[in-house]
């Protein structure tokens, strides 16, 4: 008799729990209307930062963000001028890939490439996941961010003998990463994507 | 006399799309009407092939992969990582570094295990519970993506140390949940520890013996609730965890009241932990600097955490003269308790088994890797 | 259901239908949009960020959307997770399970490109619109519960400028 | 019972059959002939003052020119831990079975097999499990292994 | 009360045109049958709206909230998408079996509402055996889940069925029996003389001490595993049989299974109200609004239920019905008796 009492009270108590909870506000937060405020930490798109005044890129093109990248989705496509110094062609994120782990944010020590706080870039095709450079800047256009404190002379100095030391190792592998940076093992056929009109036969699967 | 009554054994196929089993794993199951007579777990169909991924990565490439080798708690698939790491490589990270990394973890575990009990009372047919349990673990995740950025794949420690040191903001808000937490915990007990019906539907369920846990190389929560008292942060104690003390809930019998009573009291204690590494928090660097190319010497280690579904162990080959590392093999906890679920689901009913697989708390990710 | 299609074809025929039918279209398309029931189908981490969405904060059963066990009566697969290629032929026979107006979410890097499994995995399908017709790519990975729930925006867009006739 | 005290006990006790690496950076490793396997994890796991009841981890190993296999083992009871291994070459590689001694060694045993192809001996339920049914590109864990639609990460 | 009154004058309207007087039944029944088909179409949309509404504020979350003020369109979105959706019969189906179980657990839901009183005298038709009527047409809906569950060839569909029929049949003797014991002192099976016996707030049954509660508690009980709702929903148990017997409908077919379950739960709340609430009684509001309160008070109850309690399995379920709820309502029936015989209650 005693258990079946203890057993009534804990069902109604539990009752009491939920019914507690009905009077409550609810803790959603409605997001096409009210918008969570986002941490400035939050890791949410990859894009290029430009300089405030002068609008061009900060990217110098020392090519430490694309071999940081654990998945390869960072893919920079350079070409030299008369002096040998690097000219960023095209630099392209390619969203289908990247793992979103920002260590090309830490690897980059020219404040050029930040995460920004924006999640908001769901497509209706693959092709607009694959970002160019024009796209990355524009997004990336009100991203704040603080300049590292450029410490004009030995900086520079201390950055040359770092990408010097970095260079002699490894020239004949950037100029083998250059050609083969253009298609980073893009698989012979493109996967074709399944679009409505031909869903009756499905390509097949590789 | 009319023939004996001659019941046909029939086979269920609880396929990979399945509600409760956690992801895709897919039990056929040869069934007498309502009595799981045999279950034979087909796996596989989230083998990702990390192993393979990290012997192409640097070492520092390899955290975002092993992020995902148990997304449920991905703090302890770095750490272990990078405890093995370190233990190679014979580097020491700085105090303050550790203890974030304490704090971290057990944030994590109580995280995971607000996952466990939600999916747990989902599984049993209480909704409410799962939404309460998530409410909980939106604000631990708010904490991590302070620090990290990220809510789940966190990239936050890092060989040698941690990669960023926490916000001013973080502080004031873990104490808020520290003390907000308990209360809520007590709240989710009242829901649903005494309740009779959970308790018939848990008591003397899926029960596992001591020597079967030991012998199918169980560990955690699971092995716990059999009576066997060993958590590898006191029987093994890595990082800082000899500094702090807490203590270990063990159950008896070993069915899934104890399993879930061992995870409720688990919740508390590592809230205990995390506020006394709060109050001992050291200032300092968080981050030993390493060399550019940073490549171990040559040697092979195998080192295990705590991890909230038991024992996690990443062993590393390194072969010494390349920054990649030669062998990377991932244990998880899941891996082994899903190997016992045979023989201690063998003639329960097919509700037993989703009560049994929700109390193991196993996921896909560590069995299929 | 088939006569429902060829209803715009029969009020073209009276005067005022033109407009019925488009109006109709308005209304068979936002009722489409505003109630879609998802698949409960996860594999990986975009799955716990698909519990969390359904969780207390984010909400989907604002959208009016509520999770079925069954593909019979799911009109929305969310494919959260790795698609591993032993799990390929199960989500073409999830899809081909399905009742007709049905839809087809990509969540997660792994399911556009194969994400961070892309290189070096001898497992991992290289994105699922080869095997199923996908509507709407969500990068992230995994992606927050507002760029699914932006993502499922996007679907509901996508789906109250359909016609009935163009269902195929 | 320290890394020092346990390697020597295990030196004396196993005299010529076991000898230690030095590859070993925390926990002791030892290396020993494939057909002394069975009747050493019998012998550890019998033994007292040892008494090795938790196998945590089997781990097949393709170093560039030669197999390994690598038991993790630990005791529950007396807090010990420690690996040992067995090196063999590529050809018919083969093991003798634990599952006698420890029931967990089935699956880590049985994805040895799958993804390095070394056979294991009386194991009872060599079949596929974690790579797809229709799987027929070799073992795909080998360092020689490749495939049509293998994409290897471009060296950067 | 207004409404009988316009019944009855369509009555003699009717008769006045000299038509035969079973065309004039016809005609008067079936107008009244669309009544109550319309009115309880639209409480049961309003149902499933509140259902969503009231699980979601449990959860301290909002409900739909993006079809018109706090999502009161949603359910009819619901029916109309639900409309628009390919129409599947899985090719091994029984085909006539698939077709026809769900439209008799359609019909079987809204059979019950022939002797339920709304109000006072808003009754399709008084039978004097209503409640003996009410308890043998629920049990029909267990005829539609068996026939789902056998039509839709699928494992998990005939599981789910054998299930939701072993449960309900173990559960309607508990009900008989809590029923019987307010039928032993209402003196009829007239749903209105019953409801009229419970003129005052004392004399409603559920505060006629001890038997009364105890009766109402069996009755709610009972109730909620007839109409397969947790901590009973054992058939369309989501975790275990995927969707139970409702696997393999979809669109239209699975709309009117929806709509089935959340009528039969209006018919438990009725009759409990009917039974144990004193029907329309009530000070000042007309009879009809305090029916509808009461029945919805009771279904709020059932959603409660449903929103705090894990499921039971299935011998557990059957061991509470056989082992604990019967002997209980028979100890309960003797004391009715008992106290009918000492005249306990002799006003």
């Amino acid at each position: 008799m005693k258990k079946l009492l203890s057993a009534i009270k804990n069902l109604v108590v539990g009752l009491f729990t939920t019914g507690k909870h009905l009077g409550r506000h609810a803790v959603t937060v409605q997001y096409p209307t009210e918008k969570w405020t986002m941490p400035e930490r939050s890791r949410g798109i990859v894009v290029l930062l430009s300089d405030k005044e002068t609008g061009e890129l900060n990217c110098t093109v020392c090519m430490l963000c694309m071999r940081a990248c654990p998945t390869a989705a960072i893919d920079i496509q350079y070409d030299k001028d008369e002096k040998g110094k690097r000219i960023l062609k095209d630099f392209v994120v390619d969203h289908g890939l990247c793992c979103f782990c920002g260590l090309c944010e830490e690897a980059c020590n020219f404040a050029a490439l930040k995460m920004a706080t924006k999640y908001e870039f769901s497509t209706l095709n693959k092709e607009d996941l694959v970002w160019h450079t024009d796209k990355l800047q524009e997004v990336g256009r009100d991203v704040p961010y603080e300049k590292p404190e450029r410490k004009k002379p030995e900086a520079k100095a201390a950055a040359k003998p770092a990408v010097k030391a970095e260079a002699p190792t490894e020239p004949p592998k950037d100029t083998a990463t250059a050609e083969t940076a253009v298609n980073p093992g893009k698989p012979s056929e493109e996967l074709k994507p399944l679009t409505e009109e031909n869903k009756e036969n499905p390509g097949e699967g590789n | 006399m009319s023939a004996p009554f001659r019941t046909e054994e029939f086979l269920v196929n609880m396929g990979p799309h399945h509600p409760s089993t956690h992801g895709v794993c897919r039990f056929l199951l040869t069934m007498d009407g309502e009595v799981v007579v045999k279950a034979v777990p087909y796996i596989g169909y989230l083998h990702r092939a990390l192993e393979r991924i990290c012997e192409n990565r640097t070492y520092h490439q390899c955290l975002p992969v092993l992020d995902r080798f148990e997304y449920c708690t991905s703090m302890s698939c770095e750490y272990a990582f990078c405890l093995a790491t370190e233990k190679l490589a014979g580097i020491q990270a700085p105090e303050r570094a550790e203890y974030l990394r304490v704090i971290m973890l057990e944030l994590n575990r109580i995280a995971s295990h607000l996952i466990w009990y939600g999916t747990t009372s989902l599984d049993l047919g209480a909704v409410t519970p799962f939404l309460y349990g998530f409410r909980e673990r939106e604000d631990i995740l708010d904490l991590f993506e302070m620090t990290c950025g990220q809510r789940l794949t966190y990239n936050y420690i890092r060989i040698g140390g941690v990669s960023r040191d926490i916000p001013p903001e973080f502080i004031p808000k873990l104490k808020e949940f520290i003390e907000k937490f308990p209360r809520k915990v007590d709240d989710y007990e009242k829901l649903l520890t005494e309740n009779p019906i959970w308790i018939v539907r848990n008591k003397n369920v899926g029960i596992l013996s001591k020597e079967l846990a030991l012998g199918y190389g169980v560990s955690g929560p699971a092995l716990r609730a059999s009576g066997v008292k060993f958590d590898l942060r006191r029987d093994d104690p890595y990082s800082l965890y000899d500094r702090f003390e807490f203590d270990i809930p063990t159950g008896t019998v070993g069915d899934c009241y104890d399993r879930y009573l061992v995870r409720m009291e688990e919740m508390r204690q590592s809230l205990r932990i995390v506020k006394q590494a709060l109050e001992q928090l050291p200032a300092g660097d968080i981050k030993t600097k390493l060399p550019p190319n940073f490549k171990p010497p040559k040697g092979e280690v195998y080192s295990r955490i705590e991890n909230s579904r038991g024992e996690m162990g990443i062993y590393i080959q390194s072969a010494g003269d390349s920054k990649k590392p030669l062998r990377v093999k991932m244990r998880g906890g899941s891996y082994n308790q899903l190997q016992v679920m045979p023989e201690i689901v063998k003639g329960g009913k097919i509700a037993d088994l989703v009560a049994v697989m929700a109390s193991m708390d196993i996921i896909m990710p560590e069995v299929d890797r | 259901m088939g006569v429902i299609k060829k209803l715009p074809v029969y009020l073209e025929h009276f005067p005022g239908g033109g407009i019925v039918a488009t109006s109709l279209d308005y209304v068979l398309s936002q009722s489409q949009a505003s109630s879609i029931w998802y698949l409960l189908f996860g594999t990986a981490c975009c799955a716990i960020e698909l519990m969390a969405t359904g969780a207390s904060r984010y909400d989907f059963d604002r959208f009016g959307m509520i999770f079925r066990a069954s593909p019979r009566q799911a009109d929305l697969i969310i494919a959260a997770g790795t698609i591993t290629k032993k799990m390929a032929p199960r989500l073409r026979l999830l899809y081909d399970q399905m009742a007709q107006p049905r839809y087809v979410i990509a969540m997660g890097g792994c399911t556009v490109k194969g994400g961070p499994f892309y290189y070096d995995s001898y497992a991992v399908e290289k994105g699922i619109d080869h095997i199923v017709p996908v509507d709407v790519y969500i990068p992230g990975c995994p992606p927050r519960p507002e760029s699914l729930l932006e993502g499922c925006l996007t679907l509901q867009k996508k789906i109250k400028k359909q016609k009935i006739g163009d269902w195929s | 019972m320290d890394k020092a005290a346990l390697t020597k006990y295990i030196l004396d006790k196993f005299a010529g059959k076991v000898d230690l690496l030095d590859t070993g950076k925390v926990e002791p490793v030892f290396r020993l002939e494939s057909d002394f396997l069975l009747e050493f994890c019998r012998a550890i796991n019998s033994d007292e003052t040892l008494h090795i009841d938790f196998l945590c981890n089997i781990a097949g190993v393709d170093t560039g020119e030669r197999f390994e296999v690598v038991y993790s083992v630990a005791s529950v009871k007396n807090r010990i831990r420690f690996d040992f291994k067995i090196a063999m070459a590529y050809e018919n590689a083969e093991v003798e079975s634990v599952q006698s001694v420890w029931p967990g060694a089935n699956w880590h045993e049985r994805e040895v097999w799958e993804l390095y192809g070394i056979n294991i001996l009386n194991h009872g339920n060599l079949t596929r499990f974690l790579l797809p049914d229709n799987w027929d590109q070799g073992y795909p864990m080998r360092k020689n292994w490749d495939a049509p639609d293998f994409v290897r990460m471009p060296e950067s | 009360m207004e409404i009988a009154g316009i019944f009855k004058y369509l009555y003699e309207k009717l008769a006045s045109t000299g038509l035969s007087q079973a065309w004039v039944d016809i005609i008067s029944y079936s107008v009244a049958a669309l009544i109550v088909f319309g009115f309880l179409a639209v409480v049961a949309l309003f149902l499933v709206w509140w259902e969503r509404k009231i699980s979601a504020h449990i959860q301290q979350r909002f409900g739909p909230m993006r079809t018109g003020w706090h999502g009161w369109l949603q359910t009819i979105v619901d029916m109309l998408k639900l409309i628009q959706k390919e129409d599947i019969t899985p090719a091994t189906a029984d085909r006539p079996v698939f077709y026809w179980a769900p439209i008799v657990a359609f019909v079987a839901a809204f059979m019950a509402y022939v002797t339920i009183p709304f109000g006072a005298g808003l009754i399709v038709s008084d039978l004097n055996i209503g409640i003996l009527y009410i308890i043998a047409i629920t049990t029909f809906t267990i005829i539609s889940l068996l026939m789902a569950g056998w039509g839709s060839n699928n494992k998990y569909a005939l599981l789910g069925g054998m299930r939701s029929a072993a449960q309900v049949v173990s559960y309607e003797v508990p009900m008989v029996l809590a029923i019987l014991s307010v039928v032993l002192f209402a003196g009829s099976l007239s749903m209105v003389q019953i409801v009229e016996s419970q003129a005052k707030i004392y004399q409603w049954y559920i505060f006629r001490l001890p038997f009364g509660p105890i009766a109402f508690i069996i009755y709610l009980i009972a109730g909620t595993a007839e109409s397969n709702r947790t901590p009973f929903d054992l058939p369309e148990a989501e975790q275990e049989l995927v969707a139970g017997f409702n696997v393999e409908y979809s669109g239209m077919k699975f709309a009117m299974f929806f709509f089935a379950e959340f009528v039969n739960m209006f018919t438990i709340a009725a009759i409990g109200t009917t039974l144990f609430l004193g029907g329309w009684q009530g000070p000042w509001l007309p009879s009809w609004v305090w029916f509808m309160l009461k029945t919805l008070a009771l279904v709020f109850v059932l959603m409660w239920f449903r929103w705090t309690f894990p499921r039971l399995r299935v011998d557990q379920l059957m061991e509470f019905s056989w082992k604990f709820l019967l002997p209980v309502s028979f100890a309960n029936l003797i004391i009715a008796g008992w106290m009918k015989y000492s005249k306990w209650f002799n006003w």
